[in-house]
């Protein structure tokens, strides 16, 4: 159970280069399947996701959430999917159409490359890249370009507040996001996200490192827009912010992509604190997908039990706690692999 | 086949479209970006010439990282600047900044 | 500590999550309603005795009336009575108004039509009322609410008085329990049912409707009975 | 000459960030500039990472396309007051086009005619991909600490900078 995917893709490569082909070109084909898996199960995913995320609030609500449609409500998503899927698409006339039309697309390619250096099992990330953490940071940032063409796009007030907010928000958030992952790569001693699972062989990091984790999910519910920190969107007030004027299918890529990031950060959070895919018994696609979920879990739980909080709150939140807390727990943990050094163990 | 030339031709031919922009435009913003491509094509040269002709340490890339770093500061800065203008003058055309001229 | 209120935030979300969800499923589960709760207006073809005071205090004119005096007769006499509810505030002055307690309000709040025609609701004079002298059933318990056209809600009403019968017929102790407390009280009122068809009919509907008003009959029946077996025992 | 794979990526990868660049500097409508600049510092990121520089590469995407361009689309939308097209015209006189075009063009010329026809560089074969992050580390915290350190001193400032410029003095 444990080597089921890798053995369907060396059955794979093998028998494409039986038929003659290239050991390259079977590679390529290799990836370009691993790619349409990916995204086909986040697609599937996110379906789950919503449901799951209508089920929590309404449990915390204690209302029943969605029941009518299939078992426990099960089938309300893919109803709402095939809406949206046959939805008309409108543009506004007066939008700047190009950057209207390619920001989800945008936004959604951003999000799936993500995936590309997390490892979904023992061996199983795509692309194992001895850069992987910064390549998740990095990329992860490329988003709220993508949130600033959909709010300027849209032409539309509101759209380019929630995009203002919401970038603003990212690119604060990002420094103590990147700053409490520091924490992690000190001592793992790689950014290799592979690396940094194997490190915590006989010890999870968030044993380490707590300071870390919390500040470290904080600062990714804020990147994720979700949550307490949903200003960008703000339904109340800016009418679902940079995403006003989208509707239908591309409406839809946003929601999409918005759920993508969260699975792939959530992902994150259990690679670099959780001890990724190890764990007894079970296959370690399984422990990650569990670890994963765990997460999510807890992202949804915090959502549905704080109120919003205001956009000055939010800043100063980044910049006056979360951030110099970040730097002290470098500091300290610094201080702390030097002891331990000293100390000969 | 790609080699160091291609590299550099290509490092070339950024400075030159960033030159091109820096002599043709009026707003200033647009200035700084066509400075941005220059200090990119910049980039582009140390990081190359440092993989072929001495790929054994990353002085370049060490370089290219300082560049990045100043590129950062100076948009900042830049950036203040215009906005810090645009206060007074309510326009970012470079040919209405001339509070020096006399 | 700074985060205290979050976690306590947290934690009552948490065990919000594993209470028994508080929704009532509508079309399958019919909500509580108050016993003053203003559901549709409705009219009692015999009390009325033509005032026409209703017709005053309605602010929107909802209500009318025809009337016709016919030689020698003392009184007025009623043609037929409309309520036009679409404009209806349910503001309860007819209501109140009214001297005979002709007008009142029925439990019944599915008042949604597929035609607007269909919103007015036309009482005509029933034929019984020329035929008998005046009789009127004086009980004031009696909630006999006569549609003109029985809608989809009152038919689906209606099939649920018939469950709620069978149910009180075949298993009184366990219905019962719903509105009475003690066992021996519960006793009694089965009895009761089993012994008079109409008081069963009568407990029915009072359970679909109003609980708290089935409470107090059904306990004004079993302490009437217990008063009645108290004479029989002292003489 | 056959072209392999490596080859094909570089071409389109610079074809891309060539066409964006001209982007940046003809578009009329300075937003689109703005989101062209990022096209093209994606593409010299692509270019950093064919040339086996990650770590720069991703150092590339995170600051410019991430942070630096994001800068200058808020800068624009702060300092706008005309409508969109109209705010990145081309400068009316046309000496200034003239000296620009003449300049970029002697400078392509020269340099890429030199560069194409100079033994020198056409003696290397493609890069070799190596972990450029622990050397990047050695050398920034050992032989050019100084400078490190003075480029941090040089971000603070700028930071502050920017701040006291774009807020103002307060006139008391």
């Amino acid at each position: 159970m444990e080597h089921w995917f890798l053995n369907i893709a060396h059955w794979l490569t093998s028998w494409l280069v039986s038929l003659g082909l290239a050991p390259v070109w079977a590679e390529v084909i290799l990836l370009v399947g691993q790619w349409t898996c990916i995204v086909g199960i986040i697609t599937l995913n996110v379906l789950v996701l919503i449901w799951l995320e209508r089920k929590v609030a309404g449990f915390m609500q204690q209302r029943l959430g969605p029941n009518r449609l299939g078992p426990y409500g099960f089938f309300q998503t893919i109803a709402d999917t095939l809406k949206l899927l046959t939805k008309e698409d409108i543009i506004p006339s007066q939008t700047d159409k190009l950057i209207f039309k390619i920001a989800p697309m945008f936004f959604i390619i951003v999000s799936v490359m993500l995936y590309a250096v997390l490892p979904m099992g023992q061996d199983m990330a795509v692309v194992n890249l001895n850069v992987g953490l910064f390549y998740f940071i990095s990329v992860g940032s490329l988003s709220t370009i993508c949130l600033l063409m959909a709010g300027w796009g849209s032409n539309n007030k509101w759209s380019l507040l929630g995009a203002m907010r919401s970038v603003a928000q990212m690119i604060s958030y990002e420094i103590p996001l990147a700053f409490s992952l520091l924490g992690v790569v000190m001592i793992s001693g790689s950014l290799n996200l592979s690396d940094i699972v194997q490190a915590q062989h006989n010890l999870w990091f968030i044993l380490l490192q707590p300071v870390a984790f919390i500040t470290f999910f904080i600062a990714a519910t804020a990147e994720l827009n979700r949550g307490p920190f949903d200003m960008p969107e703000a339904e109340q007030e800016l009418t679902a912010g940079a995403f006003t004027e989208y509707s239908g299918m591309r409406w839809a890529l946003f929601f999409l992509a918005e759920y993508t990031n969260l699975v792939a950060v959530s992902a994150l959070a259990a690679t670099l604190f959780l001890g990724g895919w190890q764990g007894p018994f079970l296959p370690s696609w399984l422990w990650i997908i569990l670890k994963t979920y765990l997460i999510m879990m807890v992202f949804m739980w915090l959502k549905w039990t704080f109120p919003r909080i205001r956009m000055d709150h939010l800043m100063s939140l980044s910049w006056k706690v979360l951030i110099p807390i970040s730097l002290v727990n470098i500091v300290l943990t610094g201080a702390g692999i030097e002891i331990f050094r000293w100390m000969g163990w | 086949m790609i080699g160091l030339n291609h590299y550099l031709l290509l490092a070339t031919i950024l400075f030159g479209i960033g030159v091109y922009g820096v002599f043709s435009k009026r707003n200033a913003v647009a200035i700084l970006m066509s400075i941005e491509l220059m200090l990119n094509a910049v980039n582009i040269n140390f990081v190359a010439i440092n993989k072929f002709i001495q790929p054994s340490n990353t002085i370049g890339q060490l370089f290219a990282i300082f560049v990045i770093v100043v590129a950062a500061a100076e948009v900042s800065v830049g950036l203040a600047l215009i906005i810090s203008i645009y206060r007074h003058k309510k326009s970012v055309n470079l040919s209405d900044f001339n509070l020096m001229k006399w | 500590m700074y985060g205290k209120g979050l976690l306590k935030g947290l934690g009552i979300t948490l065990k919000h999550t594993f209470e028994k969800d508080i929704t009532i499923q509508y079309p399958e589960e019919m909500p509580f309603l108050q016993e003053r709760f203003r559901g549709c207006l409705s009219f009692d073809f015999g009390k009325c005795i033509a005032c026409g005071l209703c017709t005053k205090a309605c602010p929107n004119n909802v209500l009318s009336f025809e009337t016709v005096k016919e030689e020698g007769a003392k009184k007025k006499k009623l043609l037929n009575y409309t309520i036009d509810l679409q404009y209806c505030l349910f503001c309860n002055l007819c209501v109140e108004v009214c001297p005979t307690n002709t007008l009142y309000f029925t439990h019944s709040f599915e008042l949604t039509k597929f035609k607007r025609e269909d919103i007015k609701i036309v009482y005509h004079r029933p034929p019984e009322l020329d035929l008998l002298p005046e009789e009127k059933e004086t009980g004031n318990l009696e909630v006999q609410v006569e549609m003109p056209d029985i809608t989809e809600a009152e038919a689906k009403r209606l099939k649920q008085l018939e469950a709620m019968k069978t149910a009180l017929g075949k298993n009184p102790q366990k219905v019962l329990s719903k509105v009475l407390d003690t066992e021996e009280d519960i006793a009694i009122m089965a009895n009761l049912m089993a012994s008079d068809e109409k008081k069963l009919f009568k407990m029915a509907e009072l359970m679909l409707g109003d609980r708290e008003k089935a409470r107090k009959i059904a306990q004004a029946f079993v302490n009437k009975e217990k008063k009645d077996r108290q004479q029989e025992g002292g003489e | 000459m056959s072209i392999t794979i490596n080859d094909g990526v570089f071409i389109i990868i610079s074809g891309l960030t060539i066409v964006s660049a001209l982007g940046v500097v003809f578009s009329r409508n300075i937003i689109h500039s703005a989101l062209f600049l990022v096209l093209a510092f994606l593409g010299v990121a692509g270019i950093f990472f064919e040339l086996g520089a990650g770590f720069l590469g991703l150092v590339q995407i995170l600051v410019y396309a991430g942070a630096i361009s994001v800068l200058i689309i808020f800068a624009i939308m702060l300092v706008m007051n005309v409508e969109a097209e109209k705010t990145n015209l081309p400068n009316p006189s046309l000496k200034t086009h003239l000296w620009g075009a003449c300049l970029a063009l002697l400078l392509i010329i020269t340099l890429g005619t030199s560069i194409w026809r100079s033994e020198l560089f056409q003696v290397l074969g493609p890069p070799a991909v190596s972990d450029a992050v622990g050397l990047l580390a050695e050398l920034m915290l050992g032989n050019y600490v100084v400078a490190f350190e003075v480029a941090a001193v040089l971000l603070l400032l700028a930071v502050v900078g920017a701040i006291i410029l774009a807020r103002g003095v307060e006139e008391e």
